[in-house]
């Protein structure tokens, strides 16, 4: 049984996130309309939104502390937020503004917050080597913090995930890999991208354990989570994790989903487990009352975040120039050797 | 410019993305062997619409959704190819290459020299390129001097309707590979609308564009401007702007990076004596630079004024006025002629 | 029971690959005495050769057609062998003169036999997509032609080799991957880089079915071939094979093998897959003198393939330009266009 | 040229490998949280010689061999580094950039600018390049264009030993990627032996080389050659016999590509009025490319001749006498320098 104080949390965490989730596609939208062109609006660029993904990061996060990494896809924020990465100043690098995690120069996709060792990138799979790194630097350092890197189920067949498996498991190393399986890549249904229903059928491959949660539950992520987290805490190595979720919205802003049978978008809007975890906060004694103020205070949070965002100011062009280095071009020195060298003037030296 | 000798003018007009479609579709029916590959490519019709329709027509066995995997279904299009058959594989954005390259540089481009030519590679990878949409520094690259640096793939890279069909059927018929490099923001899109230019009339029929061959969008005296893709237009644009202040720009576009038309390059340079070369794609080690070497090297006596424009050695960034600041726009271009004196 | 004529088969792609590498060793030395320099001597590049890997290549390759595709790694003379490559054009290559398969331009890593669909590649585990090609292309004409990519058991944990095994299982294509287990990447043993003594065993996470020939015995190989290969002919989709072998000489001429153990040495030395499948022979009732006359027509072969390729021209240098296409650099047409188009003049068109 | 206010000329010479793997181990004694990961770097030493001896000082947890997955362990310095470690990781060939591409360019290049720069990567991605002896198509590239066009990382190509100490020392300290690519025929290994020029006195104790200074290794007054890794060596030979025939080059070493001197470059074209550029990577759309480029926009007037020598954009050949065509020689350098006159 998941203690009632958790559960809270991570109720929180999740309404936080679709809320999240449905403010931005308003704010997104906005401009859009009537024709859709996606140079318009308030939100600059891509848009791929989280909404039905909710159960996975809370769950998992539950257990990480601010000092163990997280590397997201290009759905990230409901990860972000159940880790805890600043929710003003993600949301004011969403809406490209100068306050934001990098100024406004990485966009949704690119989240950075090494206040909690988060990070978020655009290729499928790719944030899968650097987790793996944050768990050799962890074990090298004698540390026990963990890292976990998520996915898309449709990523499970990308080179930059299978090697990760392997090198995590020859390496031992304190990372969870947590796919989240949400029935489609875009417009590709899973059957038709891998002969394998669960995924967490790779592990057996680099004599990993693997697991699925087989239900968008929260609690059971929870459960799942805590076995492979501990466990890579406590230096008994990597573990595989799918779990299964649900796409509310389109692949990104603006996808006709045409290619997705009407049924299967039904059922997705049908199984939602933020109502399956509130009968569980009901379950464990907690009023309605208490959960509509839950509910209500991450509302105004993400309000005030967007609120705050579109306050701050769009970044100055010159900008862009900066920060493709964080120290001198020259390396640590602007001062040439004066070593003199014996013979043949063209052995080495300086000018 | 189009010439005077056929019977009537074309004026049916398509957008890029319909008529690099109806050239790979007119192709399908003429071979069999020809099949496209990639992911999104079927039920969606392609991220940017380059196999819209094809799928109704073709089915799922020609038209194939791949695995998110693109090294596997890359190479799986080289190992086609050398079969004999004419596979078209698309990488969504170019910007991904990295996960594909060894198949891509290593396999498609090198087996032909490797085997003496007793093996051929007769496929095209198709990708998307460009910016000026915010999708920041992993979605918004063109990249054309990566590609264009190393030998063995001829590169593509059209700017119209009309050049997009022409060099699509040249692609897909050339028994060496082919790398197709479509702009996004040229495609007319629905949700990302084009500027004026890329739709142009196209003739229902087909034909072939060769490749090496630049085109002279625009005729002009006093500076050559030396752009491709989507910076064609925005060239064309600038151009206009300045003949207004009577400065005669000529806007050569290349159409192809690899086999590179240098011919046209010296011939307009040696009316102009200033050159301007215009690119989306990073500015150093690419292809501004290598289009000033070559006429450098060639005909150094001719030119008189030389200047640069690109993206400035940084990713892109996500804000729109951190994007706008570094892919350079028509103002830039006249700028940058401007700044060369005429 | 493997028939006898299979055996004798087996055994003459045997001795003439064992025989084949001991003479390029010899050759390829020759010039680099005393001091070993790369860049001396007959034959030019590195060269990776395969004593002791021949059971793997002849107990696959025995179920194969020249239309039947194989891919081979930087290791692949005895697979070349097996597979019925041109062994005089072959030789010339590895000489590089201007008679090779790949008139000099390609090298020992770099042979392709179009005669036998055959081909290899430098890359780690490069040559495994476009065996799933090749099977692509069978089971798109409806043929029942099928494809081999062989790797090295360090290829395991390579994104190309992972990445094929799900595209050829979600696509069921007619495709058998063989690792051939030789205990060594270069100078790493494989319980550095992976934690799967069984790499077959990465078969499950794709459904495909995985076996492991754990000795080095070319009837097991065939035995355990002539499924795979039967399921792929068969339209019943791909198969893992992996295929114990050993290596008796370095990884590559020059090879210091100073990380090798001696007894590792030894035992390799010792297990000789050639005296196994002899008594196999003599156990089916040939008599020695035909397996001497085996082993002396096969050396007589290879002897002859090198002294002819020794005998070959050099390329011309001018060569060097030519083959980076086959066709013509503008395509296949050299034709301005003459369209008159409507409108604008700036509106494509052509010059 | 060395000064001359040192107390006394260093005469202790080292081969190239052996001073970058004195550099290496001097950090790692200084610093627990470098380590160094590669395929083969442990008990084998590095194929090249990279890292020769250090595993019986350093151990396996800080000599680590990898499983070979390029994409999997060069991110993973990558992940190390944002953690605050300094990695070195081995691509063992330059020619296997392809399979680890998008951790090298989308996560190491890309990182600190798309985080704002609240994030950095302090690690370097060391690489062997080049031929010259006959390893083709896969295993004989220098590629130095196709880093350097992409930008976030800073690119290094060291062509003595005192220069790649000093490079290597200031490679891991620096927070930002270095990319350091040692050509195999310069490193000094038993079994491909060095021409004359690489082997130098180098001082026993540490220093660092400043990247984007290009070294004057030779001065003159009629021409100027500029060059990097291997060629420097070959134009200086080069430029040894041009002196008999009474031409005095200047060669000029550009150590790093990214960033680039241009000044130095510009300084002495200024004095010489004449350019040769010498490369091993491929010709078009590369180094060559770029450094006429800059020459041309940056003062066209100083330029009265220019010439490029580089491979003539076909992949590396295997065959000798095919692949001594297509990698400049030091008779071609002396045929380019002639070419333009002097
Ligand atoms: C290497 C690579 N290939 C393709 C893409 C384009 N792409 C972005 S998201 C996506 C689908 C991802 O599906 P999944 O992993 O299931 O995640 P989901 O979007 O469903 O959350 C694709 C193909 C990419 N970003 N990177
Ligand atoms: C992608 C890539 N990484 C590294 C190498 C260098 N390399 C060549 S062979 C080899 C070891 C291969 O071991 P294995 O696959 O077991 O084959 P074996 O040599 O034992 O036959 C390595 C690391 C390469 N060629 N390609
Ligand atoms: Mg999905
Ligand atoms: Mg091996």
């Amino acid at each position: 049984m998941v203690q009632a104080s958790k559960l809270q949390t991570m109720f929180t965490d999740m309404v936080t996130a679709r809320y999240y989730e449905e403010r931005l596609q308003e704010e997104y939208l906005e401009g859009k309309q009537p024709a859709f062109d996606i140079s318009a609006g308030p939100i600059p660029g891509e848009l791929h939104l989280a909404a039905g993904h909710e159960a996975s990061a809370t769950g998992v996060c539950q257990h990480l502390r601010d000092d163990d990494t997280v590397t997201a896809p290009h759905r990230p924020h409901h990860i972000a937020i159940a880790k805890g990465v600043d929710l003003n100043r993600m949301t004011a690098e969403i809406f490209g503004r100068e306050t934001g995690l990098s100024k406004g120069k990485g966009g949704h996709m690119h989240l950075f917050d090494p206040e909690v060792n988060f990070a978020c990138s655009g290729i499928i799979a790719e944030g899968c080597p650097p987790a793996v790194g944050a768990g050799l630097a962890a074990k090298k350092r004698n540390e026990d913090s963990v890292a976990v890197a998520f996915i898309g189920e449709g990523a499970v067949s990308q080179g930059a995930f299978l090697e990760s498996l392997n090198l995590a498991s020859v390496q031992d190393l304190p990372v969870v890999f947590v796919i989240e399986d949400n029935d489609w890549a875009i417009s590709m249904p899973k059957d038709r991208v891998t002969d394998v229903a669960d995924a967490s059928q790779r592990a057996g491959g680099f004599d990993m354990p693997g697991e699925r949660v087989d239900s968008d539950d929260a609690t059971a992520v929870y459960d799942a989570a805590k076995e492979a987290v501990g466990r890579a805490r406590d230096g008994n190595g990597p573990t595989l994790l799918e779990v299964q979720v649900h796409r509310r919205m389109g692949h990104f802003m603006g996808d006709p989903e045409s290619y997705r049978p009407e049924e299967d978008s039904a059922a997705a809007k049908n199984r939602d487990s933020i109502e399956r975890l509130a009968s569980e906060l009901r379950a464990a004694g907690i009023e309605d009352e208490e959960i509509d103020e839950l509910r209500e205070n991450a509302h105004d949070r993400v309000d005030s975040a967007i609120e705050w965002a579109k306050d701050q100011p769009q970044p100055d062009p010159e900008d862009a120039y900066g920060d493709v280095f964080v120290g001198p071009e020259s390396g640590v020195t602007t001062t040439e050797t004066t070593h003199e060298l014996a013979g043949d003037t063209r052995a080495g030296g300086d000018d | 410019m189009a010439q005077q000798d056929s019977a009537q003018a074309i004026d049916r007009e398509l957008t890029m993305s319909r008529a690099m479609v109806e050239a790979i579709a007119d192709e399908m029916r003429a071979d069999e062997e020809v099949f496209y590959m990639g992911e999104d490519v079927a039920d969606y019709g392609g991220i940017f619409d380059s196999t819209q329709g094809l799928l109704e027509e073709f089915g799922h066995d020609r038209i194939m959704d791949v695995p998110i995997s693109e090294t596997a279904y890359i190479g799986a299009a080289v190992g086609a190819a050398q079969a004999g058959m004419r596979p078209i594989a698309e990488l969504m954005f170019v910007d991904f290459f990295g996960v594909g390259m060894d198949q891509i540089y290593n396999q498609m481009a090198k087996n032909t020299y490797m085997s003496g030519a007793s093996v051929n590679v007769p496929m095209v990878l198709t990708t998307a390129v460009g910016g000026t949409y915010n999708d920041a520094a992993q979605h918004s690259q063109t990249l054309y001097g990566t590609f264009a640096h190393l030998p063995g793939m001829k590169v593509v890279v059209p700017s119209t309707a009309y050049d997009a069909k022409g060099l699509m059927h040249n692609a897909i018929r050339d028994d060496d590979p082919v790398v197709y490099m479509f702009h996004k923001r040229l495609m007319g899109i629905g949700w990302m609308p084009a500027p004026d230019g890329p739709k142009t009339p196209v003739p229902e029929e087909e034909y072939t564009i060769p490749f090496g061959s630049a085109d002279v969008k625009r005729e002009g005296e006093d500076v050559t401007v030396v752009t491709l893709g989507l910076h064609v237009h925005r060239a064309i644009e600038a151009a206009e702007d300045l003949a207004e202040d009577g400065i005669d720009a000529e806007v050569v576009d290349l159409r192809t990076l690899v086999p590179l038309d240098t011919e046209t390059i010296l011939e307009s340079v040696a009316k102009t004596g200033r050159l301007v070369v215009v690119d989306e794609d990073y500015r150093s080690y690419g292809v501004t630079s290598e289009i000033v070497a070559r006429v450098a090297e060639e005909d150094l006596a001719s030119l008189e004024a030389v200047s640069r424009l690109a993206v400035p050695d940084v990713p892109i960034p996500y804000a729109r006025p951190l994007e706008n600041e570094v892919i350079p726009a028509t103002e830039d271009i006249k700028d940058a002629v401007r700044s060369i004196g005429s």
